[in-house]
């Protein structure tokens, strides 16, 4: 598993919060912002992800 | 003991500041954040993620992010970084040998586009050690004088005792209102 | 990082995939319980996070 | 070549749906959905994800997932299992050497309470191929005769001819309508 294979514990802890936090609907700007990051997402899925983001933030204007 | 900051839940005042605690690991930000907000100290364990609270001070509300200071995790601190009013900058003073890579990661950290407005505020923390180097010691370390268009201060604190804290988040609090 | 660390190359880029899925929006209470597996939340964690998609699937009963 | 299943993205009929494409690694499920959903045989490389596209065959509208087959992976398969009204199940007829591995694959999944009365379509894959089992052989070596509470049914399938593919559908759409 993922967890087995990662040799930095702290990563995968870290991941773990971050994601929790992004799935629990909090801050999630800046949470998408460190999973692209960690995951190493191309910068066009960074951007994408990011932009879906935005939409979100004002629901009024998607 | 009761807390000097208050948290309140409801909205009220301004807009709320954004504050972030940074520093590297051990520096001391988790015991700083539950002292501004309860004031007491409490138990830490390494900060393996974030710890956000919310901080009310002089009419001012404060949302304070405690980011975790390990080095695999210090690269995404700029994830945070967008709309941020201000920095709390940790140092454990009695730190010597790790005082140049606490420089690094302030020197990089100030060089990002979206902090060009943040203030700053440095924390020369644990002055109760003995071997604790003086604030203005941390301040040379830190290359503070050199800053260049950038409102900054340094503050001689104590989570521990609970020293230097009024005085430093009085500061911050007239800086952000003076600022607007 | 995690990519480095991992020598599940297949796992991180199946992570991946399903995270960008899961951010987009599609389908994501299976994309929740492909992530939550996979970085083995804890069973607490994995339920709430669960709740919540339950939650968005009808936001009149939220 | 025209598809003999066609793509609509408007709604219509009845509710859609959920099909999975399940097998080991390299048996042709990624080959059969496009197969399904365009007619044609489309170049695929390994699935590392899934792909998902809707099929519309005799008015049932199938929402369909094909899941990669690779070994790390296999163990999430079971996300998907919910509301899922019909598994294809895909082997690769000559490889003998791990028929084996795809009978367990298969079991483990038929035991998951969330499959319990989803309709089971085994396809023996890549009949034009000299060495490749028989329907009958793959059936047998799959334990499918020993199944109890179980539709299910085998098809002798060259997702690279275009053998087969359409009876299966058949029998599926048939086997869908006639259980509601
Ligand atoms: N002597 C002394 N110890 C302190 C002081 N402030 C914090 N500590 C101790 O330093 C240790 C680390 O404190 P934390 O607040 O967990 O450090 P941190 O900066 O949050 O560390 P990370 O979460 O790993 O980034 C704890 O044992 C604290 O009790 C202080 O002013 N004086
Ligand atoms: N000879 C022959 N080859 C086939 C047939 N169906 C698929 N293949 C080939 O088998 C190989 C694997 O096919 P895929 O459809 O990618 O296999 P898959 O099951 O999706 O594999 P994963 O995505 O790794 O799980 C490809 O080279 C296909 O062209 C068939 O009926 N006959
Ligand atoms: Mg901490
Ligand atoms: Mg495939």
């Amino acid at each position: 598993g993922i967890s087995d294979a990662l040799s930095e514990a702290t990563e995968i802890e870290y991941l773990r919060k971050v994601l929790f936090e992004y799935m629990m609907g909090r801050e999630t700007k800046t949470m998408a912002k460190v999973i692209t990051s960690m995951l190493k997402f191309s910068p066009e899925q960074a951007q994408k992800v990011l932009e879906k983001e935005d939409s979100k933030a004002v629901p009024w204007l998607r | 003991m009761g807390g000097f900051f208050s948290l309140f839940s409801g909205l009220f005042g301004s807009r709320e500041m954004r504050i972030l605690i940074l520093g590297l690991d051990g520096a001391g930000k988790t015991t700083i954040l539950y002292r501004l907000q309860v004031g007491e100290v409490v138990t830490t364990i390494p900060t393996i993620g974030f710890n956000v609270e919310t901080v009310t001070f002089k009419n001012l509300k404060f949302q304070v992010w405690d980011l975790g200071g390990q080095t695999s995790i210090r690269p995404y601190w700029r994830c945070y970084y967008s709309n941020t009013d201000a920095i709390i900058y940790v140092v454990d003073s009695s730190d010597r040998d790790r005082m140049g890579i606490s420089k690094s990661e302030l020197v990089a950290m100030l060089e990002e586009e979206e902090l060009k407005k943040a203030i700053l505020v440095v924390f020369a923390n644990k002055q109760d050690m003995d071997q604790a180097m003086t604030p203005t010691e941390v301040a040379t370390a830190l290359g503070l004088p050199a800053l260049k268009d950038r409102k900054w201060q340094i503050f001689k604190i104590s989570a521990l005792k609970g020293q230097g804290l009024e005085e430093a988040m009085d500061w911050l609090a007239d800086s952000l209102k003076n600022r607007q």
